[in-house]
């Protein structure tokens, strides 16, 4: 019909030729159908993908969440530690055989709460491992407490008359702790997260990918699927990644544009 | 620094841009048609069910009745005594789902409460082309309607006094009043069709004149010729023929049938004369069949009412020959047993030798289908007196000479006849102008809607309320015994429709294989799918599922299992999920294309 | 937990809890001791002999003493019982059934014992709220508990279970009528001196008999008092019962290929025409040539004899169905009868 | 009337409004004056992933355990529910979901596994919810009224139940669920009507207090705020975080303040220095939490500054069984963390102890000056039980802190060594006690001092205060029969009702079996203990752990070797199996 028969097999025989989803596991996640994680996980895929890295030369280690169960969905060798800690011991891996591409994934409790003392470090110190966040701003596996990154107001069992606080912004803090590569990115967008997830990895020092994404089932009422596509869109054209700046101001400015938003030259 | 609060605006455009309207007649779609909106591929004419339910839910009755029309003419008479071959197919009907919609009468209500008269449709205007349609049945008021609507000059012979063949002289008032056949006769006849009745081709006019006369002849004479038993005993008085008592009966010279009757036969026929003879006083009817009730091709309903107004039915039983002297006194039967399966999947039915017995009766109905009359043909006919034409022709070896609906075909349905009917008209409306002014094909159309509620899957089917047995209904054979739909339970069965003409479909390039369009599905209409199975016409076949998670190349919906809930749209993250209207319709050429 | 085996193994099924299935299922364990057997019944109660339950309404048989099997029988000959759960459909080419709940069940032998159901005739539906049958054991309880309030009772139609309802109506000391006609000895239709025989034997026993009258109307004066109008006499009765012989439980197998008449017709080795499908009891239908006319056969001696056979058949031997008992003749259809004899 | 114990549990993937239907029964028949005892076990992970079971057991009679058979099962997924067909009894009743949205093959179906003698009640949940509210949300709801009409409970109890529960939501939420639920009573009415169960027989309405539905959980919470606490620092975690959900709206009512730490580390770093500045504080978390905060723990031992610590246990080590029930962190509690640091353990045993020892931790810490610990557990947490609403002691606000003499302030020695251990605890903000208190040993005045006698004299006078506090510190109970017996059982924390339940069947059977419940589990009553186990042949320890933690602190009080009974499952240990065990100890044979 809109798409007919022929077009629709030759995609379908596309995708599986393309070994697009060799670094899934067997298993179906167990993330609730409709999670954004599902769109992460493609874009992962496809970055490992693209770069054509062995599945057994690639560690993913993550922390406690939702997101912490990723290792279970990837065909690759994969670290579950505990809450918050998925960056140090990410670091240990990658000093003990350089060799190995190593990602470190968990959701914004884990790397800007517990965790958070954790990435101030890895930026600074500039660990060749790539780290990508999980943003939707709610504890999912607690069953939906505020995050560091919850906006003010955001109303919860535990905030019944909404929180206070500001919310942290991941992509300024990584700026200002000195991260090398520092990209912001929508679930909604798989191939964009592979693109520049490749570069990430490519890239020789910490690159860290904070991605947006929602959480359906504790939170209606701020990063839904409906706001995010909404808010997100492009970087503008014409922006240099490589000049600081610029990603500052960008990144002060607009909390909403997606892409690679900062990479030191050599 | 812009930081989006916890409650934005909720402004999400509501501009929808114009819909894209496309045409397709490739095969593939034709195929896409035939699997996944049942119904109206079940119909021989391919009445637009889906849409005509839809504009009726929407209480747009004279809509709803316009789209019947150009599909089969006679809206109001098939609500009634159509055979319903789409409700066999419709997918409410299958396992697990309840019930089939209830089609037909859905049909009926929107011809018994449309307001505006009826205004066939002229496509191109008259043109000096001239035919003679023999017959005023519903394969031949159909062509007629067809050639007058493209401008061709009709001249409609029928031998008996008034029009409608079959639809008046095969079935009683009590199934179709005749004021109900009347108006849609005439509404075809409006259209400046000349007819004849009382004008039979041979003694009145000769074949050849006809021929001389017109441009071109179509016979649609139908099959008036009934068959027989060919068992001892058929013509003795007291034995009648299915057909003859229908047409006695309308023509108010029906003789008496005695207290007990025997119908030999088990179609429509067989019951009409059952119900007829105990509306004439006959105390104790029986039907007697070869086979079992679940080999009926009769509707269930029809057997229903048949049983609740006292008539039996006796089955595996076979006619040997009818016992009487001077008048028929009674049956000898043979019992019958089932013997494996015949090529059509049914069971073979064989007698049991030795094994007569006798029922008594005082009169035999034989109603086991008829045959056409044999035709005074310049150079004459085969052994029964017709033309040489394979089942698919419609053009005989005669030049100019054409014939349709059962006197081609043999027996058959009249939403079959009238599909005929209309199929011959144009091929030879084709052939007088060289134009082609109607044309099959498969609309396709955008929409946002899914226009139904989840809730309507679970309705009950509403069923046709009728008189009781008990007073006016036996006693008067006039008297309708399905009394037709309320408005209000009319447009409550047209909500039970799942709408099959709208096609969902997951655009893949979006997709994130999230699941979510799985978790709501109401059965299991999406799958996780490795592979995808094409036809030579490049039709989607079949659908190679998968659970293991690194194999799911895809998420596809299958809409030969989708009852159209539209859950998934409402839920898919990425709005990858698309709707589309998809309706095999006949595109109008007003000056007609010509060929290549 | 334990789940129960894969698909691929033998499984025999057997539709239907009465004489006919229980007998079968108990002949396949004693000739197959490993293969999975399962019994599946619409019914909720466990198995009771249905032919007890007159006496049982007359007070001459304890409730316990209708039941047949206790549930440890099952479990001692690993039959696997599933009790209240109903069978819609099946599937002769995939071998499986469809039960009402959704479950599909593949089976690799199937023997259809689910006896039959009371029919009341298409005319009379519009009184059904008002008439009694009797045919389950909840049915039995109905009647007691009706009868307790009631003195008079109408039987109309009257088929083999209506003689021995009389019977127990008559030993309760309550007037019976019985309005008697060709509907008389369902699921069959008999010759007029065969129920002019049976009008004699009731009127013997002191039954009013209204001979050849056909039921016209039934209205409620209050719960238990009834105005009823067979042709033209009308009057009053506590409870109107109607007796108008079984259907046969086989809607569910409309249009699975089976050819259903009164029963699923059968050969003489009750084979359904299908490979390892068979029917017994008082469901299954068979042209027999040495009465040159179909029969079924009614009754628990009956239903016994042909669950074994099918059973035996099922597992490879041809053995024959011999009609037993007492045979009526009637017009399409002959019956069997082990017990309606002693009336 | 026959006394009714029975269990009825509701199972279904989460998500399927299991929870919520199991609580509704409980509401439900605790307004008729049942007496109910609860347990729901839910995953911690997401939506779509893990089974949910509620069993709740419904009876005349108060009781504080949970046995493993089941009487109803009401399952709203038939592929979870079939793990908990074996624990069904024989004329059990099932209520499941006959229309399924796809076909299920013989394997995973329900119906199949049931035992013949098991009512089965079909019911098409999702379809009637779909009926009657437009979407088959009320699924749990339809299955309800199924449960309702069956066993002839009136409407009257239910229909308000519902209203409570979903009036938060709106009136359309609750007019939707209501119609759910009646749609499940007239469907079971009509269809079921012959095969209607005796209608449960509720006892009449009395006078008294009023009864409520608590869980451990809220009466913790309940607890603490009558004792005036004043400031709650967390950090969500399985299975505490309720207690923090429930001080979230209550806590600021009473001028309290509420604060989700990033950790737990910061947790009890924020209840420490509450404490320190004279506010009652606390924080709630379960082993992994606990780990992390025994460090800071100690600190408090050394600091002298008082903390309470509510610990619901759940299944270890690491991150473990995070839904599961364990008494395995007593050592982490009594010995965790570095050093010879003593601090008070204590462990209710049911709800209504929740809220009272809840209570008497505060008094304890701020008299004490020491870190106190409630040991719970993912059970007695989780469940609710119908219990008279709870009414504190009148000195539960009572400030319990020793002041300092005021005419003795250029004297003050803030640790000063004192016979009962206990030194007067001045403020920050009173005039003239300037001290320093900190985590390094210290001298009298707290000023670092590592010298040998220091130490040792320090460190005896932080153990005196254990052993000062003994005496308000709730003493062991004995349910003995007169004079010796043959075996006596010990429990503690929720596993005493387990205990409790096993030893009254063997004393009705007739057996000479005795029962101690402990509270106190460090310091811990010796002598009571000791004369116990004196009375006793045998002495059996049960307790949901692997290494008998119990047995191990107190084992050696008896004159021979103890014997134990542990179990780690995850679930609650069953009176039966202690039951069993008695038996098995005392030769008896089970009949």
């Amino acid at each position: 019909m809109k798409t007919p028969g022929p077009v629709l097999a030759e995609q379908v025989k596309r995708i599986e030729d393309s070994e697009l989803f060799s670094f899934r596991s067997g298993r179906l996640p167990i993330w609730c159908p409709g999670c954004g994680y599902f769109g992460i996980h493609a874009g992962i895929n496809a970055a490992l993908k693209q770069l054509g890295i062995p599945h057994h030369k690639v560690v993913v280690v993550s922390g406690i969440g939702c997101a912490g169960r990723y290792p279970f969905f990837s065909n690759t060798y994969g670290l579950h530690t505990t809450h918050g800690r998925s960056l140090p011991v990410a670091t240990g891996v990658k000093f003990a055989n350089p060799e190995l591409t190593v990602l470190a994934v968990g959701g914004d409790g884990d790397g800007l709460g517990i965790g958070g003392g954790h990435l101030p470090h890895a930026s600074r110190k500039d660990i060749n491992i790539s780290y990508v966040l999980f943003d939707n701003s709610i504890y999912g596996l607690t069953k939906g407490q505020p995050s560091p990154s919850s906006p003010a107001g955001f109303k919860t069992k535990v905030s019944p008359s909404g929180t206070v606080e500001r919310p942290l912004n991941a992509t300024l803090m990584a700026l200002s702790y000195g991260a090398s590569f520092v990209a912001r990115l929508f679930a909604g967008e798989p191939r964009l997260i592979g693109e520049i997830l490749a570069k990430g990895i490519r890239h020789p020092g910490f690159s860290f990918l904070h991605v947006y994404t929602s959480c359906v089932t504790f939170d209606k009422q701020y990063k839904t699927w409906d706001h995010l596509k909404e808010w997100v869109h492009p970087i503008p054209e014409g922006h240099n990644p490589s000049d600081f700046r610029a990603a500052m101001d960008l990144v002060l400015d607009d909390d909403f544009a997606t892409g690679l938003i900062y990479q030191r030259g050599k | 620094m812009k930081t989006k609060g916890a409650y934005p605006a909720e402004n999400k455009d509501a501009t929808v841009e114009a819909p894209a309207v496309a045409y397709s007649t490739d095969a593939a779609d034709a195929y896409y048609m035939d699997v996944n909106v049942p119904c109206q591929s079940g119909c021989p004419a391919g009445t637009n069910i889906p849409a005509y339910i839809r504009c009726l839910f929407e209480h747009r009755y004279d809509e709803s009745y316009q789209i019947n029309r150009t599909a089969n003419i006679l809206p109001g008479v098939l609500g009634r005594i159509c055979s319903r071959p789409c409700e066999d197919r419709c997918r409410h009907g299958e396992l697990e789902l309840g019930r089939p919609v209830n089609i037909c009468h859905i049909k009926r209500a929107a011809s018994d409460f449309r307001r505006a008269p009826l205004n066939p449709e002229r496509i191109s205007p008259s043109m000096e082309k001239t035919i003679a349609i023999v017959g005023a049945g519903p394969a031949g008021l159909a062509a007629a309607h067809d050639l007058a609507a493209v401008g061709i000059k009709v001249t409609l012979l029928e031998a008996f006094d008034e029009p409608g063949g079959m639809l008046k002289y095969g079935i009683p008032r009590f199934r179709l009043p005749r004021d109900v056949l009347k108006a849609e006769i005439d509404a075809i006849l409006e259209m400046g069709i000349k007819l004849k009745t009382g004008c039979r081709v041979g003694p009145d006019v000769s074949l050849q004149e006809l021929l001389d006369q017109h441009d071109a002849v179509l016979l649609a004479a139908g099959c008036y010729v009934p068959r027989d038993l060919g068992i001892p005993g058929e013509k003795l008085p007291g034995v009648l023929t299915g057909l003859n008592m229908m047409m006695d009966l309308e023509a108010r010279r029906l003789p008496e049938l005695g207290e007990r009757v025997l119908v030999l036969g088990a179609g429509f026929t067989a019951f009409d004369c059952a119900r007829t003879a105990l509306r004439s006083g006959a105390e104790d009817v029986a039907i007697c069949i070869r086979r079992t009730e679940e080999d009926f091709t009769v509707t269930e309903d029809e057997i229903f009412q048949a049983k609740k107004e006292g008539i039996r039915i006796l089955p595996l039983m076979t006619s040997s020959r009818i016992l009487g002297r001077d008048r028929a006194e009674g049956v000898e039967f043979l019992r019958t047993r089932p013997v494996g399966f015949g090529p059509d999947g049914r069971r073979r039915i064989e007698a049991i030798e030795g094994s007569e017995f006798v029922l008594p009766a005082d009169s035999i109905v034989v109603a086991v289908g008829q045959k056409p009359a044999p035709f005074p043909f310049p150079g004459g006919g085969n052994s029964d007196g017709r033309l040489e034409v394979s089942p698919e022709q419609i053009q005989t070896s005669i030049s100019r000479l054409y014939v349709a609906g059962d006197y081609r075909t043999g027996p058959s349905t009249v939403i079959e006849a009238i599909a005929d009917g209309r199929e011959a008209a144009e091929r030879i409306a084709e052939s007088l102008t060289g134009r082609i002014f109607r044309q099959t094909c498969v609309r396709q159309q955008d929409t946002k809607a899914t226009d139904r509620e989840r809730s309507w899957d679970y309705l009950p089917r509403q069923e046709m309320p009728t008189v009781e047995p008990a007073g006016a209904r036996l006693e008067d054979g006039a008297v309708e015994v399905e009394t037709g739909f309320s408005r209000e339970q009319a447009s409550e069965e047209a909500k039970r429709c799942y709408l099959c003409y709208l096609h969902y479909e997951i655009d893949l390039n979006r997709c994130i294989y999230c699941r979510y369009c799985i978790d709501v599905a109401p059965r299991d209409c999406i799958k996780l799918v490795s592979r995808i199975h094409l036809n030579d016409d490049g039709a989607v076949v079949g659908l190679e599922e998968t659970a293991n998670w690194r194999e799911v190349n895809a998420v596809v919906i299958d809409n030969s299992r989708c009852i159209r809930c539209g859950e998934c749209v409402r839920v898919c993250p990425v709005d990858c999920i698309s709707v589309t209207r998809v309706e095999r319709v006949e595109r109008i050429h007003e000056k007609g294309a010509s060929h290549a | 937990m334990k789940k129960v085996r894969a698909m691929h193994d033998e499984h025999f099924v057997i539709i239907g809890n009465g004489p006919a299935g229980n007998q079968a299922a108990l002949t396949l364990r004693q000739k197959v001791p490993e293969a999975r057997i399962t019994m599946i019944s619409a019914e909720h109660e466990r198995f009771y002999r249905p032919h007890l339950l007159p006496d049982f309404v007359a007070g001459t048989i304890p409730e316990n003493e209708v039941y047949a099997a206790a549930l440890e029988h099952y479990r001692t000959h690993r039959i696997k019982l599933r009790l209240g759960q109903r069978v819609v459909a099946v599937d002769f080419s995939k071998r499986n059934l469809l039960l009402e709940h959704k479950e599909t069940v593949r089976f690799s032998g199937l023997i259809l014992a689910v006896g039959g159901k009371p029919r009341i005739p298409e005319p009379l539906l519009v009184f059904r709220d008002l008439l009694l049958t009797f045919k389950t054991f909840s049915d039995a309880r109905k009647w007691i508990e009706r009868l307790h309030r009631v003195d008079s009772v109408l039987i109309v139609g009257g088929d083999l279970t209506s003689l021995a309802v009389t019977k127990a109506l008559l030993r309760l000391g309550k007037e019976v009528r019985f309005v008697l006609n060709e509907d008389a000895f369902r699921p069959v239709r008999c010759k007029p001196e065969v129920f002019q025989e049976a009008a004699h034997r009731l009127s013997l026993q002191g039954v009013k008999v209204l001979e050849g009258r056909k039921l016209r109307s039934v209205t409620r004066i209050n719960e238990d008092l009834f105005e009823v109008t067979a042709d033209r006499e009308r009057f009053r009765v506590g409870l109107v019962g109607a007796f108008f012989g079984l259907v046969p439980h086989v809607r569910f197998l409309a249009r699975s290929g089976l050819t259903i008449e009164r029963g699923v017709l059968v050969d003489e080795t009750l084979n359904t025409g299908f490979e390892g499908v068979y029917a017994a009891g008082d469901c299954a239908q068979v042209y027999h040539t040495h009465i040159r006319d179909y029969w079924v056969s009614i009754g628990h001696d009956n239903a016994v004899s042909l669950g074994r056979i099918a059973a035996l058949n099922l597992l490879g031997e041809k053995m024959k169905a011999e009609p037993k008992g007492e045979t009526i003749l009637c017009d399409d259809v002959r019956v069997n009868t082990s017990w309606w004899r002693d009336f | 009337m026959p006394k009714l114990d029975i269990t009825v549990e509701v199972c279904g993937m989460a998500g399927d409004g299991t929870i919520a239907a199991g609580g509704l029964i409980n509401e439900g028949m605790s307004r008729g004056g049942l007496s109910v005892l609860a347990f729901d076990s839910y995953p911690a992970e997401i939506r779509g992933f893990g089974r949910c079971v509620t069993r709740s057991r419904i009876g005349h009679e108060r009781r504080t355990a949970l046995e493993e058979h089941t009487h109803v099962l009401i399952s709203l997924n038939d592929e979870q529910s079939l793990s908990r067909v074996p624990f069904l009894t024989e004329h059990s009743a099932v209520f499941f979901d006959n229309q399924p949205p796809t076909l299920v093959p013989e394997e995973s179906s329900l119906a199949a596994h049931v035992e013949p003698a098991t009512a089965l009640f079909g019911m098409p949940f999702t379809d009637l919810a779909a009926q009657a509210a437009g979407s088959d949300r009320g699924r749990n709801l339809v299955a309800l009224g199924g449960f309702a009409a069956v066993f002839q409970v009136p409407s009257e109890l239910f229909e308000p139940a519902i209203v409570k529960k979903f009036k938060s939501k709106g009136q359309k939420v609750v007019e939707s669920n209501v119609r759910c639920f009646q749609a499940g009573v007239a469907y079971a009415l009509e269809r079921f009507s012959e095969r209607l169960w005796d209608p449960v027989s509720f006892p009449p309405p009395k006078e008294g207090p009023e009864i409520v539905m608590l869980s451990g959980n809220t009466a913790i919470a309940e607890g603490a705020l009558d004792a005036g606490l004043h400031l709650y620092f967390g950090y969500p975690i399985t299975p505490a975080t309720p207690i923090m959900e429930y001080l979230a709206k209550r806590l600021p009512e009473r001028g309290g303040r509420l604060m989700q730490m990033e950790d737990e580390i910061a947790s009890i770093g924020g209840v420490l220095g509450g404490f320190f500045a004279g506010k009652r504080s606390m924080t709630a978390t379960s082993g992994p939490g606990f780990a992390l905060m025994t460090e800071l723990i100690t600190h408090g031992v050394m600091s002298e500054t008082p903390a309470v610590i509510i610990n619901a246990q759940r299944g270890g080590p690491a991150t473990g069984l995070p839904t599961k029930t364990e008494q395995s962190d007593l050592h982490a509690a009594v010995f965790g963390g570095p050093g010879d640091s003593a601090r008070i353990v204590i462990a209710p045993t049911d709800v209504p102890e929740c809220y009272h020892l809840t209570i008497k931790s505060f008094q304890l810490a701020e008299k004490y000056q020491i870190p106190v610990i409630v040991l719970t557990d993912f059970f007695l947490d989780n469940r609710v039980e119908s219990v008279p609403l709870p009414v504190a002691e009148d000195d539960a606000r009572k400030d319990m802190t020793v002041y300092p003499d005021p005419d003795a302030k250029e004297r003050y020695r803030r640790f000063k060594i004192t016979e009962s251990g206990i030194s007067p605890r001045a403020l920050p903000g009173m005039e003239g006690y300037i001290f320093a208190a900190t985590g390094l040993e210290h001298t009298e005045k707290g000023l670092p001092d590592y010298t040998p006698e220091n130490h040792s004299k320090m460190t005896e006078k932080r153990y005196r205060k254990l052993r000062s506090a003994l005496e308000d510190l709730p003493s062991p109970v004995e349910h003995t029969p007169r004079g010796r017996v043959d075996l006596g059982v010990i429990g503690w924390g929720s596993n005493f009702g387990s205990v409790h339940e096993a030893v009254n069947r063997a004393c009705e059977r007739g057996l000479k079996v005795g029962a101690l419940k402990l509270t106190a589990i460090y310091p811990y009553h010796e002598d009571a203990i000791r004369d116990f186990m004196s009375r006793c042949d045998e002495i059996l320890i049960a307790e949901l752990n692997f290494e008998g933690q119990l047995a191990n602190l107190v084992g050696h009080l008896h004159r021979k070797e103890v014997l134990r009974l542990n179990r780690v499952t995850g679930l609650p240990m069953p009176p039966s199996v202690i039951y069993k065990k008695i038996l098995e100890i005392l030769g008896e044979t089970d009949s």
